[in-house]
C-alpha cells in the first residue's frame, strides 16, 4: 500500500520521534526505580535525618508539576554554572520526578510488611539490616510492583514535556507536521495510537516481570 | 455575528500579549479592537497555544486570528487572509557582546534556536543542505525562550521575527545581528475560508484604520518604527 | 535581581487568579471522574463480561494516551464532530475527568476487591438486593478506604490542569508564561508558579487527610500508599 | 400450611466448582423448632450447604422448599425473600465495618423491611439487650471483641425475625475464653424454641443441644441420627469417631 | 559452666508501654530440658514476656542470664547472639511469605551462621524431615496449611540449634483437626529432651508436657508449681479454675 506524501512524512517523524521517546524513557524509568527504591526505604527506615531529607525531596518533586522542574533544571542552573543538555536535562528531570513517586510506592510497600516478618527474622538473629535488606525488601519489592509500573507508565506519557527543553520526542515530531499541514486530528490520534502501543508493550513488559517474581500468596492488592 | 472571537498567541509581544494588569493588549489587539468598533461588532481576545492556533479558527473555537500571523502559502490553503498590514523581516539574535556575523552563524557549525512550527524554523531547515549551512536547530515553544537560551550560551543565535527581536533587545543584554537572506514575510488577519463577508468587512475596516493617525500612534506606541 | 522581584509582586495578582481557573477544572474533573470510576469499578467487579470489556477498554485507552492527545482529540475532534460545543473550560473538566474516571475506576476496584468478601454475602444473607449492598455497604467502606489513593489522583490532576492551556483556558502555568514572554523574567516566574503549585497541593492535600479523619471509623486500613 | 410439615425441606443439592463436586445430591429436612447440628471434616462441604440453603452459592440442581413453597432459584425476588426469613451468622462474623453495632442491626431492618429509623433502632436495642450488648451500641466493630461481634452478628440475624438461624462455625474464630458468652446466647435461642442449623467443632453445643446430627463427609451426609446413638457408647459411627478426636485434642488426658 | 545452674534465668524484668505496665518484677529460670507452661487471662503479658526473654521487646529494668552469662541489653551484637540461641515459635508462624518452606529455613543459616548454601540446605531438609514434611520443601507459605506452616516454623528455630525453645500459642491459630500434627511435633520434641517454654490454652499440652506451670496474670506470676499440685483435685489454685473453664468450654459436658 502506498502512502500519501502527508503519511509517509508524518509516519517517518514520529518513528524518528519514538525512537528519541524510547531513549528519554528507558533510562529515566530504570533510574527512577532505583532512586524510588533508595529513597523510599531511607524514608521508612532511615535515621531522622536521612528520613526528613527523603520526605522533602518527594513532597518536592511530587508538588510541583514537572513542567517547572524541567525548566529550572535547564534554564534555571545555568545561573550556577551548570549546563545540561537538553537530553540530560529531560532524563535528569524525569529521573527525579518518577523517584519521587516510585519512593512513594516503596514506602507504602515496605509499610505494609506485617510486623510478624520483622519479628520472624529479628528472633532467628538477623540484624535490623539483614531484616530489611533480605526479608522485607525482596516482599515490598514484590508488593510495589504494580504501583511502580502505574507509575512508569505515566512517565511513558509525560516524556512528550521534553519539548520544554527543546528535546524533540514523538509528541513534538507530530506537533511540527500538525502545524505543517493543518491536520491535528489525523495527526494526534496516529500520536495517540502510537502511545497506546508503547504503554501496552510496557504492561506486557510489566506483566512478565511480575511472573517471574510471583510467587504464591502475593497477589496483587 | 454580532459578538467575535479573537485568538491570539499572547507570547508575542508586541504584537499580542498579557498586560500588567492581566488584559489581553498589544499592537494587533488594540489594532482589532477598533475594526471591530468600526465594522459594529463586539471582539474578545482569547489567548490560544501557537500550535493549535489555526484548529481552533477551523473548528470555530475563535473567528479571526489577529497576532502577528505570516501569510504563508500552506497556511492560505486552509484560511483566508485579510490584506497584509506589515512587512516583517527575519532577523538573527545574539548576546550583545557577540562578535558573530550572519555569515558565520550559518556557516561556522553553530546552534541556531527556533520557535517551533514557525516559518523561519521550516525555511532554515529546508535551506541549509541546499546552501550547505551547517549549523544546528534548535526548537524552542516561544521566541523569548530561545533568547534565554542565548543568554545562557548554549546556543549562538536565534532566528526570529524583526518585532519581537526589538521587543528582546530592549529588556535582555541581546542585539540583533541582521537579516539572514529569508524573504520578508507579511502579516495578516486569517479568517474561515466561508466567513466572506467578515473578511470584507475587516478589510475594508482595517484600509480604513491604515490611513488614520491612529494606526500611526499604534506603531509609535509599540515601538514598531525602530 | 530588584526587576524580578518586582515583577513577581506586579504579576502576583494576575497569577493567582490563574489558580482559581486551574482549581475550578481540577474541582470538576474529580468530581466527574469520582461519577465515572464508581460506576466502572462496580462495573468491573460485578458487572457481567460483556460490561467489563467494555469498561476494561475505556480504561486501557485513557490510560494509554498522554492527556495532551486525548484534548486535542476531544477538542478538536471528537466533541466537534458530535456537535457539542464546549467551552475551553468545559472540554479540559471533562477529558481530564475522563482520564481520571480511568484511574479512579481502579483506585475502587482495587478496594472493593480488598474488602472481604463476607461483607457482600453478608449483605446478601440479610435480604438487600445487589443493589442495596452495593450501595449501603460496599460504597461507604471503600470510599472511606480510597480516600489517601485518591489525593495523590487529585495532586496529580493539579498538575496535569496545567495542559489545559493547549486549548486555551488560562491556568496558572499559562499566565506565567505569558508574563514571562512579556517581561523576560522566566527563572523567578517559573519558581513562582513551582509555589504556587505546591501549596495548592500541599492545601488539598491537608483537606483531604482532614475529611478522612472526619469520616475515620476505628479499626480501618487504607488502601493505596 | 399443614402444621406437620417440615419448615424447610432441601432435595437432592448438587454443587460444583470448575471440575469439584463439592455437594453431591444432598438432602434433609427441619422441622419447626428442630436443631441440626452438621458435623465432618475440613472441606466437607458443610459451609457450601449452608450457603446453598439460602441461596448465597446457588446449587447446579436440587430443590429447597420454605414452609412448603419451593424457591425459584432464577428469581432474583424469591432469593431475596428467602434471604430475609432464613438468617445466616459466619464464623468470621461478617459485622459491617463502617457501621456502629446498632447501624449493623437497623440498616437492614431500614432498606430492606422499609421501617423507619425510630422503629428500626428501637427493635435493634431489643435485640442487643437480648444478646447482653445494651450498653455497646455505639461501638464499631473493631472496637468489640471477637464474643460481642459474634453476639451483634446473632442480634443482627435475629432482628429480621428470620424463621430459621443458620451458624457457620459461630465459635471457631474466638478466643477460647470468649467462646462461654456465644454459646450461652445460642443456647437461650434453643431453650426460646428458635429452629437451627449449624455447622460447629464445638462438642459442648452438639452433644447438648442437637435433636440430629448431620456427619458430612465429600460433599454427602455420610451418617445422620439422634446423638444419644451416634455419640453412644459402644457405637463404631464414624461420627464418634470424629468427635472422640475431637475431644482428646482439647481435653483433659488422663 | 556448672551443670546445675539453670541455662536462662530471668530476674525482675519490668515492662511498661507508654503508662502501662504490663510486666512487673517478672522471675523464673528455666533448667536444661525443663519445660515450663505459661497460661493465664488474655493481656495478662504472657506474650510480651517470651518476647522480653529474647529481647524482641526490651525490658525496662531485670537482668536475663544466659547460661550463667547477662545478657547486656545495649549491645547490638548480644542481642543477635541471644536470640539465635533461644528459638521462637509464634502464634501465627511468621515464616517468610516470599521463601519456599526450604529456604525460609536455609536462610537464616546462611545470613546469619554463614553457612554455604549446601551445607544449610543439607541441614534444612533433615529437619524438614523431622516435622514430617519432607515433600513440601518447594511449596511456598501460601501454599501450605496451617499445621504445615507451623511446622516449618519449628523446623526453622531448631535448624538454628537452639539452646531454648520457646512456643507463644503455637496452637491458637489452627484449625481443631491441624492442632494435633504440631501437638505431635512438640510432643516428639519434649522426648527429645529439649528445653522449652510455651504459652498456650491448650489443655493436653498444660497437663502432660509441664513441668512447671507458670499463671500469669496482670503483669506477674500468680501461681506457679507442678501441675500435678495445681490441678490437683480438690486444689484451690487459680490455675485449676482457669483450667477447668477451658475445659468446660471444649470437653464433653455430661
Ligand atoms: N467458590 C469456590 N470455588 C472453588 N472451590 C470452592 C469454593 N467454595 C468452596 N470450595 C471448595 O469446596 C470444598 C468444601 O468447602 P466448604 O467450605 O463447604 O467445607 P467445610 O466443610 O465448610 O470445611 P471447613 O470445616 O473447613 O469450614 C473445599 O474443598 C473448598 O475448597
Ligand atoms: N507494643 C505494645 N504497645 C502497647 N501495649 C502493648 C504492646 N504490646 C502489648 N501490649 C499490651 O500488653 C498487654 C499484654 O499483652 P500480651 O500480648 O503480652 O498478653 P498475653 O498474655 O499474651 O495475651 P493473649 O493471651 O491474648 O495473647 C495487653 O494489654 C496489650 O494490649
Ligand atoms: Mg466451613
Ligand atoms: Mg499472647
Amino acid at each position: 500500500m502506498e502512502l500519501s506524501p502527508f503519511y509517509q512524512e508524518l509516519v517517518t517523524s514520529l518513528n524518528r520521534g519514538l525512537v528519541m521517546s524510547i531513549a528519554l524513557i528507558v533510562p529515566s524509568a530504570a533510574g527512577g526505580v532505583l532512586i524510588g527504591i533508595l529513597a523510599g526505604t531511607v524514608r521508612t527506615f532511615g535515621s531522622t535525618v536521612f528520613r526528613r531529607i527523603g520526605d522533602t525531596y518527594a513532597a518536592v518533586f511530587r508538588g510541583t508539576p514537572l513542567v517547572v522542574q524541567l525548566f529550572i533544571l535547564y534554564f534555571g542552573l545555568p545561573n550556577i554554572g551548570i549546563y545540561l543538555s537538553p537530553y540530560m536535562a529531560a532524563v535528569t528531570g524525569f529521573t527525579l520526578c518518577s523517584g519521587a513517586y516510585q519512593s512513594e510506592y516503596v514506602r507504602g510497600a515496605l509499610l505494609s510488611i506485617k510486623s510478624g516478618q520483622h519479628l520472624g527474622a529479628q528472633a532467628l538473629g538477623f540484624t535490623r539490616f539483614q531484616t530489611i535488606f533480605w526479608i522485607i525488601v525482596p516482599q515490598a519489592v514484590r508488593r510495589a510492583l504494580h504501583g511502580c509500573g502505574n507509575e512508569i507508565i505515566y512517565l511513558i506519557k509525560y516524556s512528550s514535556l521534553a519539548f520544554i527543553v527543546t528535546c524533540i520526542e514523538l509528541t513534538g515530531e507530530g506537533k511540527t507536521i500538525a502545524t505543517e499541514y493543518f491536520r491535528f486530528t489525523e495527526v494526534f490520534a496516529l500520536i495517540g495510537l502510537y502511545y497506546l502501543v508503547l504503554v501496552t508493550i510496557a504492561m506486557f513488559i510489566l506483566k512478565k516481570i511480575e511472573k517471574v517474581l510471583y510467587v504464591p500468596g502475593f497477589g496483587r492488592a | 455575528a454580532d459578538k467575535i472571537v479573537n485568538g491570539i498567541d499572547a507570547n508575542f509581544p508586541p504584537f499580542a500579549y498579557i498586560d500588567k494588569t492581566g488584559q489581553p493588549s498589544g499592537f494587533d489587539v488594540e489594532a482589532m479592537n477598533w475594526i471591530a468598533k468600526e465594522i459594529g461588532v463586539e471582539v474578545s481576545h482569547q489567548p490560544i497555544e501557537w500550535d493549535g492556533i489555526i484548529t481552533s479558527l477551523l473548528t470555530k473555537k475563535i473567528d479571526i486570528i489577529a497576532s502577528g500571523m505570516s501569510i504563508t502559502e500552506e497556511r492560505a490553503k486552509k484560511v483566508s487572509f485579510s490584506t497584509p498590514y506589515w512587512v516583517i523581516k527575519q532577523v538573527m539574535v545574539a548576546k550583545k557582546d557577540s562578535p558573530l556575523t550572519i555569515d558565520m552563524i550559518l556557516k561556522g557549525k553553530k546552534t541556531i534556536g527556533v520557535q517551533q512550527g514557525t516559518s523561519e524554523a521550516k525555511w532554515l531547515k529546508a535551506e541549509a543542505p541546499k546552501n550547505g549551512w551547517n549549523f544546528e536547530l534548535r526548537y524552542y515553544s516561544s521566541a523569548p525562550l530561545a533568547v534565554e537560551d542565548v543568554l545562557n550560551g548554549r546556543i549562538d543565535a536565534a532566528a526570529m521575527d524583526d518585532a519581537p527581536a526589538k521587543d528582546a533587545s530592549s529588556k535582555k543584554a541581546v542585539h540583533i545581528v541582521g537579516t539572514f537572506g529569508m524573504g520578508d514575510e507579511q502579516f495578516g488577519y486569517a479568517v474561515r475560508k466561508e466567513d466572506k463577508e467578515l473578511l470584507a468587512k475587516v478589510n475594508n475596516a482595517l484600509a480604513k484604520l491604515m490611513k488614520t493617525a491612529t494606526w500611526h500612534g499604534l506603531i509609535k506606541k509599540y515601538k514598531l518604527d525602530k | 535581581m530588584s526587576s524580578a522581584f518586582s515583577v513577581i509582586i506586579d504579576s502576583l495578582p494576575y497569577l493567582l487568579q490563574g489558580s482559581f481557573i486551574t482549581l475550578g477544572i481540577v474541582a470538576s474533573a474529580m468530581l466527574f471522574g469520582l461519577v465515572v470510576g464508581i460506576i466502572m469499578a462496580v462495573g468491573l467487579v460485578y458487572g457481567n463480561r460483556f460490561v467489563r470489556l467494555i469498561f476494561s477498554g475505556y480504561i486501557w485507552i485513557f490510560r494509554g494516551v498522554p492527556v495532551v492527545v486525548l484534548l486535542f482529540l476531544f477538542y478538536f475532534g471528537i466533541f466537534t464532530y458530535l456537535g457539542l460545543s464546549f467551552s475551553a473550560f468545559t472540554s479540559v473538566a471533562v477529558v481530564l475527568g475522563m482520564t481520571t474516571g480511568a484511574y479512579q475506576a481502579n483506585i475502587f476496584k482495587g478496594a472493593i476487591l480488598s474488602l472481604p468478601r463476607g461483607q457482600f454475602k453478608a449483605a446478601s444473607g440479610l435480604g438487600m438486593s445487589d443493589f442495596q449492598a452495593i450501595r449501603s455497604i460496599i460504597l461507604p467502606q471503600i470510599l472511606r478506604m480510597s480516600i489517601p489513593a485518591w489525593s495523590n489522583e487529585f495532586s496529580i490532576i493539579l498538575k496535569d490542569s496545567a495542559l489545559a492551556f493547549v486549548i486555551g483556558a488560562p491556568e496558572i502555568m499559562a499566565r506565567t508564561q505569558f508574563v514571562a514572554s512579556r517581561t523576560y523574567q522566566h527563572l523567578p516566574l517559573y519558581i513562582t508558579a513551582g509555589i504556587i503549585y505546591f501549596l495548592l497541593t500541599w492545601a488539598g492535600v491537608l483537606a483531604l487527610r482532614k475529611l478522612e479523619k472526619r469520616l475515620q471509623i476505628p479499626g480501618y486500613s487504607h488502601y493505596g500508599s | 400450611m399443614n402444621e406437620n410439615s417440615p419448615i424447610l425441606r432441601v432435595e437432592n443439592i448438587t454443587k460444583s466448582f470448575a471440575d469439584n463436586t463439592i455437594l453431591n445430591q444432598v438432602s434433609f429436612q427441619l422441622e419447626k423448632g428442630e436443631i441440626k447440628v452438621l458435623i465432618g471434616p475440613s472441606g466437607g462441604g458443610k459451609s457450601t450447604l449452608l450457603q446453598c440453603v439460602n441461596c448465597l452459592v446457588i446449587p447446579d440442581s436440587g430443590r429447597i422448599f420454605l414452609e412448603g413453597k419451593q424457591v425459584d432459584f432464577s428469581r432474583r425476588q424469591d432469593l431475596y425473600l428467602l434471604r430475609q426469613q432464613v438468617g445466616m451468622i459466619f464464623q468470621d462474623f461478617n459485622l459491617f465495618d463502617h457501621l456502629t453495632a446498632l447501624d449493623n442491626i437497623t440498616i437492614a431492618l431500614r432498606k430492606v423491611k422499609k421501617k423507619s429509623r425510630i422503629e428500626a433502632e428501637q427493635r435493634a436495642r431489643q435485640e442487643l439487650e437480648q444478646v447482653g450488648l445494651a450498653d455497646k451500641e455505639d461501638l464499631y466493630p473493631a472496637q468489640l471483641s471477637g464474643g460481642q461481634k459474634q453476639r451483634v452478628a446473632i442480634a443482627r440475624a435475629l432482628a429480621m425475625d428470620p424463621k430459621i438461624l443458620m451458624l457457620d462455625e459461630p465459635t471457631s474464630a474466638l478466643d477460647p475464653e470468649l467462646i462461654g458468652e456465644v454459646i450461652a446466647v445460642i443456647k437461650q435461642l434453643a431453650a426460646r424454641g428458635m429452629t437451627m442449623i449449624m455447622a460447629t467443632h464445638q462438642i459442648s453445643l452438639i452433644s447438648t443441644l442437637a435433636d440430629e446430627i448431620l456427619f458430612m463427609e465429600k460433599g454427602s451426609i455420610a451418617e445422620h441420627g439422634a446423638p444419644e446413638i451416634l455419640l453412644g457408647a459402644g457405637n463404631n459411627s464414624k461420627t464418634r469417631g470424629f468427635c472422640n478426636r475431637l475431644d482428646e485434642l482439647s481435653g483433659v488426658e488422663k
